[in-house]
């Protein structure tokens, strides 16, 4: 395969360069596009935008959350979701310690002030569930926008609670709690929503048109895509390693770099016994005790963000959706009334053919 | 240049809405070469009457024509001297005068040479340099009075050139004004306040009435030449400067 | 305009744009009766108007009276430009975080947002306008002994008021950003949360509503603003008029 | 009011970077109630000198008293005609002119009153709404003059007050102006480029050097009053200007 | 400046506000020594500085064309005002898609977000001083002759020019904020993604650091066009130095 001419082939992202996004690199890096046809470049946009671009044909693939699809398609937007990245739902809320608050259980948010974004993507539809799983509704609580700010609103003590994405901001007001930075709140607490419920999250998309006409090129991203997850599941050393060449200000440290290098290396020689699933994930909290032991957290923060979001994208079979955690989003959506009375078929909105494919 | 005027006059828009007639209606002939001096009190039209006959200014009726060809924009064989200086305050003073020959296209070096030899006549020369706001009332009217000058125009119009100068400067200068004309073909239409100056430099002194101005009296003055100050006292000139005075003094009674 | 409309049903009804990038005038002409009968349009018009309407006071007697005072002592203007231009050229996502924490997500931030957009025309325009008052009549007033503030009020405001409007003009019209942007920050209310609602819900009819109820406001404005003008400068056109 | 000038010299900054000299030194007492007549070539510094006592042009050396105490700001009581109308074009005739009354709080309806009451005397009445721009050099110079007069200052300063103006409007105002000054007891210093204008209105005519201007002659004219037209035919004015004329021509020399 | 730095010194010293908001200036001073050393700093730099660079050419030229042609046909300015504001007063997200979709997400739709923010100053402030210029001296480059290039060079120029350099420093600062705000659409280089990346890092000193960069890229302008300005308008200084 490697042999013939690689197709250009653009997947657009959303927010910035980011750890999170390192399976891409690794797939661009480790030859995972290439083996299967692809010379990838990336680009990051606003999620709407994202999705439109795939929409209206100007690019093949993206990547945006499990809601966007459903809301899309209820707009004439004709995207196919072929594979779920995130097996977790990665929006959780996070809540003063036992200093501040002291909130053990959603239900005791009732009035009290509350942190999102804004009332859209991904973190209202995690919020509402959230809510609707311990019997509240928005109205219960004091919801205020505040944009993608959360620690910094959070740490001010202007919210007792905010949304958040789990795998990256609590990592922070818990550096900034231990720096002493985080006022007098301690230890934050997290809720997080897919404890509660299991909703779609995100994945890659592709225009449903291609499923016919280019089933072979939607099959190929989707092998690639699963083996480049998998390695960077496998070995976040190595992960964070080619990460650096597109993250700019990572922590890049020589002797940081030096001893990622070795830790990949034994990764690697760790993976040749091929061991289980469960072998893979305490390799990964020992490579992280590994660190700890030599770096402080402050220069660790991106390597955890990295670690949790493994957490989150880490199952048994990479890239499949459930059915049922489509529906919870849907009855999540139309709790917030997002979805205008149309209706959505769910069956069309996603396919886990590819994902049969690629296991082979 | 010939000038014929035709039943000219011209209304503008008055303060309180209404017509306001500015001008005429005025006929008026100008021989090729001949200086012709227009008095008359404030506000009667006659920087009106210039600004047409420079095709500044559409008449609201008649015919201006030059040459037999009729007027509708400015000629460049016309040169205007406003009623007030009128200079660009970021060129100094010899950039104002070079104004013109700029627009024409003659080379810097050229244009500050014909400059340099005017400022002395001026008595601008310690001045070249400097800013209109640096110049008293009667140094600004000089230069643009030296901005016509390099035009060199066939047709000189003068709203009056000379108000802001004291009498000593006025005389030399206008004088000398005289000179350059006589050289020169020039047709001149110069307004003025001073009837001694009208009737030194003039071949006609024409007499308008107050607003709307017409021609009331169109005195020709057979003094010889080349003029100088002493006929200010000789017998004829007096006469003619009666006659003129008295003229004016008939339309304001 | 006519014709701007007419190109665009032309655009949409050849299908050179997807539709759901530029929907068809039609679509968007019912989205735009439903967001007014259902109270939506008018309920998100009025929080970007109440901020606009603050901005727009705050920001311009800042600009006005900081701009008065840089024009009369230049000193000053060697001082605090440095501070003026970042404050003008810092994106106010860099300072978003405090602008919440202290501000909250409320009205407030945004007319924050707002004042500091439609500050910096004023404060220039207001400095090249008053620098531009004919020195002969600051002489005429001053020989008048006329007090600092009727100086202002009789030479310099009159004067300066050509500039001063212009300045207004660009004001005004980015006084609709200011709000929007403050609102894309962070909001629960306004029009540009209803931009960044409808964009998240695929509904492209209702953005263009929404962005179109915004370029109405601006527009009125920069009419108010021109025929503000068109009066307080009449005696240009007399004057012109030859 | 009394003024005295002691050793007053202006200086600026020339158009090539050097200092010029623009005026004097020169000393002037001006008794109370008196009428000051200043002639001199152009550009010699009668304009500054003028500004200098309205307290708008501090001297480089020199002290300008007014009734015994110096003189470093405008007062109320000194009221100053520009050599150029210096109107507001926003404003319209009237409200040019009332001005200074408005900046003095007086009300509309008594400003306007007063207005009303001037513009005949200034032949204005046709254009109390008109503005700047619609008017003739002469109307604009005239509402200058309406703006000095409502000021009843105590001590007026006139820059060439009637330079835009022909013959006859002239001494029909300046005699005017006459006229309202023997009532009051104002002292009145003015610049004119007319010597039989300074001589017909002055109790002492100052003839200045061209630049930097001295005093080069202080002539009192001794004429009886009131003064009337007719004066300017009789022998001692000759005389009187005649000796003007000659000391002028003397510094021109 | 200074005193602001003191400032910033004693509020970060004294813990008033949480280092995460207002890092102290020895840590944003040592982020700015990693990010010139690392090559980071100078590169996304570049990229804004292209962009503005272009963005100021393109909006520039078109507000200072387009006000001239306004100032001189005033049929012109009601037929197109409606369109500029609404054009001036769309926020960016709006069309971000289109702008995406048409020009890519390279420097070229930032051009255009700089080119769009930067031309409504000049435009309004070219109208502005083009009707300002004195009718008395337009009648003197009638009467001689003056073609329209020469008028507009010799007099409308020299004479608008205040009015056009006061634009000019709105439009300068502004630059600045177009290309970052176009950069937070979409982009993977400049200064406005180095923002967004540093905040999404959560790393602030970082973000402190392209902001100053952007406050001084837009000091530099601005204190080139006064430059510019004390050199066009020395006449002015001559004229009221009495
Ligand atoms: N642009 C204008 N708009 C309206 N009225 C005007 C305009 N220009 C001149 N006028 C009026 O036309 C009349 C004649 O003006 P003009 O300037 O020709 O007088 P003039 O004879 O030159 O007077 P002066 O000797 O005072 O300069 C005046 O009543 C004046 O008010
Ligand atoms: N603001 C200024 N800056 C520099 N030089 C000036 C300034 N004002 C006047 N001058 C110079 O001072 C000298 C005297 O000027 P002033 O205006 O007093 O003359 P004047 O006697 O009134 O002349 P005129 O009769 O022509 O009005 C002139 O040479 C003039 O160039
Ligand atoms: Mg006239
Ligand atoms: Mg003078």
């Amino acid at each position: 395969r490697a042999q013939e001419a690689l197709q250009d082939e653009r997947i657009l992202l959303t927010f910035v360069p980011n750890i999170q996004f390192s399976p891409f690199y690794l797939g661009i890096q480790d030859g995972h596009f290439a083996e299967h046809g692809f010379n990838v470049t990336l680009e990051h946009l606003q999620e709407p935008e994202v999705l439109d671009l795939v929409a209206a044909g100007h690019a093949d693939f993206g990547i945006v959350s499990g809601e966007q699809v459903i809301l899309a398609r209820a707009q004439a937007r004709d995207v196919v979701y072929v594979f779920e990245w995130f097996q977790k739902y990665p929006v959780g809320l996070v809540v003063q310690g036992h200093n501040g608050s002291g909130i053990s259980e959603i239900s005791e948010l009732r009035d009290r002030k509350v942190g999102i974004p804004g009332r859209f993507g991904a973190s209202y539809s995690g919020l509402t569930a959230l809510l609707h799983s311990a019997g509240m509704t928005e109205s219960d609580i004091e919801l205020t926008e505040i944009g993608f700010h959360a620690p910094d609103v959070f740490c001010s003590k202007v919210v007792s609670a905010a949304v958040v994405y789990i795998n990256n901001e609590p990592l922070q007001i818990l550096n900034r709690s231990l720096a002493g930075e985080c006022s007098d709140l301690g230890m934050p607490d997290v809720f997080p929503v897919a404890e509660q419920v299991d909703l779609v999250s995100n994945g890659l998309i592709v225009h449903s048109d291609m499923l016919e006409r280019e089933t072979e090129k939607v099959q190929n991203m989707v092998s690639a895509l699963g083996q480049a997850l998998k390695s960077a599941i496998e070995n976040p050393a190595r992960a964070y390693l080619v990460s650096l060449e597109y993250v700019e200000a990572l922590p890049n440290e020589v002797e940081y770099v030096e001893a990622l290098q070795q830790l990949s290396m034994e990764q690697e020689a760790f993976l040749d016994t091929q061991p289980s699933r469960e072998d893979i994930a305490q390799s990964r909290l020992d490579m992280r005790g590994q660190l700890g032991q030599m770096f402080d957290f402050d220069m660790l923060e991106q390597f955890d963000v990295l670690l949790n979001s493994i957490d989150l994208w880490d199952a048994e079979v990479l890239g499949f959706s459930e059915l049922g955690s489509w529906e919870s989003m849907l009855a999540t959506l139309e709790l917030l009334e997002f979805l205008d009375g149309s209706e959505v078929d769910l069956t069309a909105s996603f396919t886990n053919v590819f994902i049969m494919g690629s296991s082979e | 240049m010939k000038l014929s005027l035709r039943d000219i006059s011209v209304d503008f828009r008055g303060a309180n809405g209404g017509r306001l007639a500015a001008l005429g209606p005025i006929s008026l002939d100008v021989a090729e070469g001949e200086f012709v001096c227009i008095v008359g009190p404030s506000g009667c039209g006659k920087s009106t009457l210039i600004r047409v006959v420079a095709g500044l200014q559409a008449p609201t009726t008649g015919i201006v024509e030059a040459d037999g060809e009729s007027i509708s924009r400015p000629s460049s064989a016309t040169a205007i001297m406003f009623q007030d200086a009128n200079l660009m305050p970021w060129r100094s003073v010899q950039d104002n005068i070079a104004l013109p020959l700029e627009l024409a296209g003659v080379p810097k070096a050229a244009r500050y040479a014909t400059v340099a030899e005017l400022l002395p006549q001026l008595h601008l020369e310690d001045f070249a340099g400097a800013y209109p706001a640096e110049l008293s009332g009667g140094m600004a009217q000089r230069v643009a009075l030296g901005r016509v000058i390099v035009q060199h125009p066939r047709l000189l119009l003068l709203d009056e050139p000379f108000g802001a100068l004291d009498a000593l400067t006025r005389e030399k200068l206008s004088l000398e004004l005289l000179q350059v004309w006589r050289g020169s073909g020039q047709t001149v239409v110069m307004v003025t306040h001073n009837i001694n100056e009208a009737v030194l430099l003039a071949d006609r002194v024409i007499v308008m009435s107050s607003r709307p101005g017409r021609t009331v009296a169109d005195i020709s003055i057979d003094l010889p030449r080349p003029r100088r100050v002493e006929q200010l006292f000789c017998e004829a000139f007096l006469i003619l400067a009666r006659e003129v005075r008295s003229a004016i003094e008939k339309e304001a009674a | 305009m006519l014709l701007l409309l007419l190109v665009w049903q032309l655009i949409t009804a050849f299908g050179l744009v997807s539709a759901f990038l530029l929907p068809p005038p039609a679509q968007v002409l019912d989205a735009f009766v439903e967001a007014v009968s259902s109270g939506l349009l008018a309920r998100h018009t009025l929080t970007t108007l109440e901020e606009m309407f603050f901005g727009l006071l705050l920001g311009v007697s800042i600009g006005l009276s900081l701009g008065y005072l840089i024009a009369k002592a230049p000193l000053l203007e060697f001082i605090l430009s440095p501070i003026i231009v970042a404050f003008q050229s810092t994106p106010i996502v860099a300072y978003a975080p405090l602008l919440i924490i202290w501000l909250g997500s409320g009205v407030e931030s945004k007319i924050v947002t707002t004042a500091v957009i439609v500050f910096f025309p004023m404060l220039v325009n207001t400095i090249a306008g008053i620098r531009a008052v004919p020195p002969q009549l600051q002489d005429l007033m001053h020989s008048l002994n006329a007090r600092p503030w009727q100086s202002f009020r009789h030479l310099e405001l009159p004067s300066a008021l050509p500039v001063i409007l212009a300045g207004l003009r660009t004001s005004a019209t980015l006084a609709v950003i200011g709000a929007v942007v403050g609102e894309f920050v962070s909001s629960g209310s306004g029009l540009g949360h209803l931009v960044t609602l409808a964009r998240n819900l695929y509904d492209t009819p209702l953005v263009f509503v929404s962005v179109f109820t915004m370029t109405f406001i601006a527009l009125s404005l920069y009419g108010a603003v021109a025929l503000l003008e068109w009066r307080l400068l009449a005696w240009r056109r007399r004057s012109s008029a030859s």
